[in-house]
C-alpha cells in the first residue's frame, strides 16, 4: 500500500504543477483518473471514475484567478477511494467534494501568502538580476508540487481502513443513494456552463444539440462536427450579405 | 484612439535598427510563457511570469544595465490574462521595446489587450474547447477505452500549443496592427465557440446525466411503470434536462455549487431510500 | 344500449359546449374517441379511431366564423360506430364523414337563425340591464348542449342494429377499402393545413420535416423541438445582424 | 396616424382617476372571454360575447345608468377576433373607457385590432398549435396509451391560458403602446410558428399517411415487389407525399374537401378491389 | 464470345456518340455496367463494377474541352473484365484506368484533326449551302462511333484469353490489393469535385454532409432532400432581410 | 453599357414583322441543339454545331441567299459553351436576328452570354447534377438493383431537357431582358447548387470510399483492433476522409489524377502485402 500511496501522492504532485504550469491538462480526471486505476490495478473502473468526476468539474473553471474546488486532489482522491473501497465509480463524486472544498481554501490561502514574493522581485528587477527572478519565478512550482504531494498522500495512506470500515457500516441504500447522487452530479458542471455561457440567442443550440442527441445515436464528436459545420455557415452567412456577393458576381 | 499616434511615433524611428529579435527568442519566449503562473498571488497575479517570459526580449533589446532595469521594473505591474493568449501580447510589446515606444504607450496596450484577451480565452478555451474535448474523451472512457484521454490531451493540446507559438510569432510580425485584427476577429471566434459549445452541451445533458424512476403505480395485477409509459412516451431524458434546469436557475438564483452538490446528494440518497429514484 | 346511447350523447352534449365556449378542445376526437371508447368498454379501439379522426380533421378549423364539417358529431359517430359495428379503426372516418357534414349545414343554420338575439341585446342595452344580457349571450349554450345530445342519441341508440346488418351483407373488399381509404385521409386534413400555412420562402421546412422523420426515428416532439431550435435562431439572426452585434464588442 | 393624437387626449384627462379596475375586475373579464361566442350568430357574430365579456369593465367605470347604457350601446357592434386573443383588445379597451377617452377613438382601437388578431391567432392557434399538439398527441394515442389526449390538453391548454390571462393584463396595462408591440412581435411570431408548424406538417405526411402498394410484377419464378424494390429505394414514404401534394394541388384548384374525401374513398376501395392497395 | 464481343462494341459505339451528342449520360457507367453485364450474362456484377466505376469517374467531366480519361471506354473495359476475368468488382477501376487514358489520347487527338472542318465548312457558308453543312456537322458521330467500336471490339475479342492466363499467374495478394485500391479510387473522384467545387464558405455543407452519413443511417437522396431544404432556406433568408418582410407586415 | 441602344434600335425597327418564327422553329433548333458537339474541334469548338441549330431560324429569317450567306458566315466563329445551355443563347440570338439588330449587338450578346453560362452550366450540369444523380444511382445499383441506372436517366435528364427546352423558350421571348435576369438568378443558383452538392459529396465521401485497417497490435493474449478499438472510437470514417483530404491537397499542389490513381493503386497493393490494409 505504500508503493501505491507513495506513486499516486507523486502523480497528484506532478498534476498539481499542471494545473497552473504548463497547462497540459495532465491534471484533469479523465486523465488522472486513468493514472490512479494503473496504479491500483484497477484500469477500468480508473478511466470510468475519471471520466464521471471530468464531467462533474465541467464547469469548475478558474476564471479571472478565482478557485473552483480543487479539480486535481478531487479527481485523485475520488477515483482512488472508489477503487480502494470497491464502490461504484459514481460514488465517487461524493466522495471527491470534501477533499476538493477543503483544498480549494488552501489554494487561495496559498496564493495570497505569496504575494510578498513580489516585492523581492522588485528588488532584483531594480538591480537587474534576471537570474534571481528566474528562480523566484518557477519557485513557485516547487511549493504547489510538496503541497499536493503531501495532501494526496496522508489521506490514501493512513485514511483507506478507517474509510473501508466506516463504508462496510452503512446501510446499501445509502451508498447506491450516492451512486444515484453521483449520476446526478454532472447536471451541476452543465449548469454552471451554462450560467457563463448562456445567453439568449444561443438557446437555439442547447435546445438543439439536446433534441438530436436524445432523438439519435449521434456521438458527442459527431455532434460537434455538426455544430461546427453550422457555426461555419453562421459566420460566412453574416460576412457575406447577399448584396455584396452579387456585386461581384459574374454575366 | 492612441494607435495612429504611435504608429507614427514607430515610423519617426526607422533609423533604429529593427527585428533584431530571432526566432529563437521568440521560441524561447513562448516556451516560458508555460510558466506564466508559476508565482501566481493575489497581489499582481501574473506579473512574475510575464516579466519571466519577457526576459529574453528585453535582454535582447537593452544591452546597458540600467536601461534594463528599468524595463523590468516596468513589467511588473499587475498583470492577468488568459495563459493560452499571452503570447500575442508578449509578441506585440516585444515588438514595441524594439523599436523604443514610449513605455506608457506600451503599458497603455498592455492593459488594454490582458482584459479582452482574458475574457475570450475563458469563454474559448475554458468553456468551450475543454468542456468538448473533455466531454468527447469521456464519452470514450466511459466504454472502458484508452482511447479517451489519449484523444482528450492530443485535441486539446493541438490548439493549446497552435495558440501558444502561433500567437507569439503572430503578435510580433503584425504588431499592433494585431489589435484591429484581433477586435473583430474576436467577436465572431467568441460566436462560433458558443454555437459549437452549447450545441455540445445540450447534448451532453442529454448522454450524461442520469435520472429516471423506477417508480410504479399498481392497476390491478398490473403495474404502470412512469418512466416507461408516461415519462419516456412524453420525451426521453425528460428528467435529466429538468434537474439540469433547476440547478441552473437554483445558481442564477445565488445558490453556492457546494450548496447545490449536497442538495443533490441529499435528494440521491432519499430518492433511493423511498424507491422513487 | 340504452345508458350507453345516453351517455355518449351527454358527452356529445359538453364537447358540443365546448366547441365554442371555453375551447379547452376536449371536442377533439383525440379527446372524445378515448371517453366513447370508456364508454363502450373498448378503450384501445376508442383511442386509436379518435387519433385517425384527429388527423383528419387536422386542417378543418373554423376560420372567420366558417363552419367546416362538424369535429365533434365527426369524432363521435366515427368512433362509435367503429367500436359498435366492430371495424378496424380506419374505418371510423368513412362513417364519420356524412355526420359531420349533416351537422355541418345544421350549425351554419343555427348562427343564421340566432341573429334576432341581437335586437334583443339592443332593447336590454338601452336599458342597460346587464343581467339579461349575460343570460341571453349565455343561453347560446344550452341550445347547443340539446341539439348535439339529440343529434348523437338518435343514430346510435336507433341506427346501430339496421348498419350492423347492412355491414354483415357487404363484401370483404368493400370495407377493407374503406380501411385503406381511411389510411388515406389524413393527406386532406395536411393538404388543407397547407393551403393556409405554406408560402414559398417555407417550403424548406416541409421538406425538412418530412425527410427527417422518413429518414430517421425521430418522435413529432423531437422534431417540433428541432424546429423550433431553428426557429430561434432563425429569429435572433434576423433580429442583431453582424454589424450591430460587432459594434457592442470588447477590445 | 390618428395614434397620437389620442394618446394627448388620454394625457390631458390626466386629472382623471385613473386605474381604477382591480385585479379581480380584470380576472373577471378573462373568466367571461370563455363565453365570447355563446350568442355567436351571423348578424354581428362575437358582438354579445364582447359586450358581456366588458361588463365588469364597464360597469365599474360607468355609474350613472345613462353613462352605462351608453357604453353598452356602443359595444354591441359588429365583432370578430380570435376567441384566444380577444382579452388584449379587452384590456386596451377598459385602459381607454376608464380614461374616457372618445368613443370613436375606442372604436377605432377595437376594430383595428379585431381584424390582425383574428388572423395572427388563427395562424398561431388553429394552423400551429392545435397540429402540433393534437399531432403529438395522436402519434402517443396510436401506441395506445391514455397518454395520448391528456399531453394534448395539458400543452394545448397551457398556451390557451397563458394567452388568455397574460393578456388582458398586457393589454390593460400597456394600454395603446402595446399596439406598436404587438405589430413588430406579430411577425416574428408568425414566422417562427410557422417554421415550427410546417417542419411538423411534413413530419406528420411521413408518419401518418398511410399508402403503399401490395403489387407485383411476375417475373418467371421471383416476383418483383413494386413497393419495395423500386419505390422504397427511390424514397420511402413516396406515395403518401405524393397523395398529399395531389390533394394540395385539387384543393388550389378549387375543389371541396368533401369531394376529395369522396374521391379518396372511391379511390381506396377501388383499389383494394384490383389489388393494388 | 464473337457475339458478346461485337454486342459490346456496338454499345460502345452508342455510348461513344451520346458522350458528346445527346448527352442523355447513358454512356456513364452507371448504365454501360449494367449493360455490358447484361451482355455477359452476369447482371449483377455489371451493375456493382458500373456503379463502382461510376463513383470514381465522379469529378472528370469536361470541362471547356478538356478530355479527363475516357468515361466510355473505361467503364466498358473495366466491367467487362471485372467479369470475364472472373474478378471481385472493385477491380475494375484498375483495370479500366489504362484503357481510360489511351482513350483520352486518342481522343484530344480527333479534336485536333479535325480541325480542318471549319474551313470547308467556311465554304458552304458562302456559297449558303446548308445541307452541306448539316452533313458535315453530323459527320462527326459517325467517327465516333467507328472509333469507339473498334477500340472496345479488339481487346475483348483478342485480349481476355491472355489478360485471364496472366491474372492466373499473379499472387492472390496482387489481386487482393488492386481490390482494396478500388475501394480507395473514389477518393480520387470526390477529391477532383472538391478542387472545383469547395470554396471556404461552403466547407460547412461538406463537413455537414460527411457526418450526417457518418452518423446516421439516411440515403443519399434523404441527404440530398434535407440539403434542398436548408438551400431554399439560405435561399430566401438572403432575399428577404427582415427589415424588408417586416415593412409589408399587418396590423 | 450597349444593351440599352441595342433595345433602342430594336424598337426603331418596330416596323419590321416580328415573331415570325414558330413554335416549330424553335423546337426544331432545341432539337438540333443536341449535335451541338458533332463537329467540336479544337479550332472553333462547337462554331458547326451552333450553326447548325441555329439554321432553321436563319433559314426563315433572310430569304434573300445573300443574306442568307453573309449570316451564316458571321456564326462560323468561335463558339462554345454549356451544352445544355445553349438554348437560351439560340433563342436570344433567334429573336434579334429576326429583328435584324446590328451583327456587331448580336455577336457582342452570343460571346457575352457563352462564357458565363459555359461556367454555370459546368458547376450545376456537370459537378452537381451529375454527381447527385449518379450518386444516388450508384448507391441504389450498389444494391444489385435495376433501379439504380433507371433512376439515374430519369432523374438527370428530367433536367437536362427542361434546361434546353425551357431555355429556348425562356431565351427567344424574352430577349435581352433575359440577360438581366440571368445576372441575378445565376449566382443564387450556383449558391444553392453548391449546397446541395457539397452536402451530397461529403455524404458520398462517407459511404463509398472504403478504407479501413485490418492490423492488430498483440498485447498479452488479446489483442488490440486498431480499426474497431481507437480509429472508429474517434470517428468512423476517419480513414476515407483522411485519404480523400490528401489527395484533395495533392490536386491542389499540381499532381495529376493520374498520378494519384498510380499512388493509389501502389498503396492498395503495398497496404494488402503487409496486411495493413
Ligand atoms: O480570466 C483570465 C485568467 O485569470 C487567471 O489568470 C486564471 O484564472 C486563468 O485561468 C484565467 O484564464
Ligand atoms: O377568424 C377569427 C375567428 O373567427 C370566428 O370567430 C371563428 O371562426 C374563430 O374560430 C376564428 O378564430
Ligand atoms: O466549359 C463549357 C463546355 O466546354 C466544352 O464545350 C465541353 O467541355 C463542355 O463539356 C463544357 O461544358
Amino acid at each position: 500500500m505504500f508503493t501505491e500511496a507513495l506513486l499516486i501522492a507523486l502523480w497528484a504532485g506532478i498534476a498539481g504543477i499542471d494545473q497552473f504550469n504548463g497547462l497540459t491538462h495532465l491534471h484533469r480526471p479523465i486523465v488522472t483518473g486513468m493514472v490512479v486505476g494503473l496504479i491500483l490495478g484497477d484500469f477500468q473502473t480508473g478511466l470510468i471514475a475519471g471520466a464521471t468526476l471530468e464531467l462533474v468539474w465541467m464547469g469548475m473553471v478558474p476564471l479571472a484567478g478565482a478557485q473552483p474546488p480543487n479539480v486535481v486532489i478531487g479527481g485523485i482522491m475520488g477515483t482512488a477511494f472508489a477503487i480502494l473501497l470497491d464502490q461504484d465509480p459514481k460514488v465517487a463524486v461524493s466522495i471527491a467534494v470534501p477533499f476538493a472544498v477543503a483544498v480549494q481554501g488552501a489554494i487561495t490561502l496559498l496564493f495570497t501568502v505569496y504575494s510578498p514574493v513580489m516585492h523581492k522581485m522588485d528588488r532584483y528587477a531594480e538591480r537587474s538580476n534576471d537570474r534571481a527572478i528566474d528562480w523566484l519565478n518557477l519557485s513557485g512550482m516547487g511549493v504547489l508540487f510538496i503541497f499536493n504531494t503531501i495532501i494526496a498522500f496522508l489521506p490514501i495512506y493512513y485514511g483507506v481502513e478507517a474509510a473501508s470500515s466506516l463504508v462496510e457500516s452503512l446501510p446499501s441504500w445509502l451508498m447506491e443513494g450516492l451512486s444515484v447522487a453521483g449520476g446526478m452530479m454532472p447536471a451541476i458542471g452543465f449548469a454552471m456552463l451554462l450560467t457563463v455561457m448562456l445567453k439568449k440567442q444561443y438557446t437555439a443550440f442547447l435546445i438543439a444539440g439536446f433534441a438530436i442527441v436524445t432523438y439519435s445515436d449521434i456521438s458527442l464528436l459527431g455532434l460537434a462536427i455538426l455544430a461546427l459545420a453550422f457555426a461555419l455557415y453562421d459566420f460566412y452567412q453574416r460576412e457575406t450579405p447577399f448584396a455584396k456577393e452579387e456585386k461581384t458576381s459574374g454575366i | 484612439m492612441a494607435f495612429e499616434e504611435q504608429t507614427n511615433t514607430r515610423t519617426a524611428n526607422a533609423d533604429q535598427p529593427e527585428k533584431r529579435l530571432s526566432r529563437t527568442d521568440l521560441m524561447r519566449m513562448a516556451v516560458r510563457s508555460f510558466f506564466l503562473q508559476s508565482s501566481f498571488n493575489y497581489e499582481r497575479m501574473q506579473a512574475g511570469g510575464w516579466l519571466y517570459s519577457l526576459m529574453p526580449a528585453l535582454k535582447k533589446i537593452y544591452r546597458k544595465r540600467e536601461e534594463l532595469s528599468d524595463a523590468m521594473k516596468r513589467h511588473l505591474d499587475f498583470f492577468n490574462t488568459h495563459p493560452f493568449l499571452v503570447t500575442p501580447i508578449l509578441g506585440i510589446v516585444a515588438a514595441m521595446e524594439e523599436s523604443r515606444e514610449k513605455p506608457d504607450a506600451i503599458r497603455g496596450i498592455k492593459v488594454g489587450m490582458m482584459g479582452p484577451l482574458g475574457g475570450v480565452g475563458d469563454a474559448v478555451a475554458w468553456l468551450t474547447l475543454l468542456p468538448i474535448t473533455a466531454g468527447i474523451g469521456a464519452s470514450i472512457a466511459m466504454e472502458g477505452s484508452l482511447a479517451g484521454p489519449i484523444v482528450f490531451l492530443l485535441t486539446f493540446n493541438a490548439i493549446h500549443l497552435m495558440l501558444r507559438f502561433g500567437g507569439i510569432f503572430y503578435g510580433y510580425n503584425t504588431g499592433v496592427k494585431a489589435l484591429q485584427k484581433l477586435k473583430s476577429g474576436t467577436q465572431a471566434i467568441s460566436r462560433a465557440a458558443s454555437i459549437v459549445g452549447l450545441t455540445v452541451v445540450g447534448g451532453m445533458i442529454a448522454s450524461y446525466v442520469k435520472l429516471s424512476t423506477p417508480a410504479k403505480i399498481p392497476i390491478g395485477k398490473e403495474s404502470f411503470e412512469i418512466q416507461k409509459e408516461l415519462l419516456d412516451k412524453v420525451m426521453p431524458n425528460l428528467l435529466p434536462l429538468t434537474y439540469t434546469l433547476l440547478i441552473f436557475f437554483l445558481l442564477k438564483k445565488g445558490y453556492s455549487p457546494l450548496k447545490l452538490i449536497g442538495i443533490t446528494v441529499l435528494i440521491g440518497v432519499a430518492g433511493k431510500y423511498f424507491g422513487v429514484l
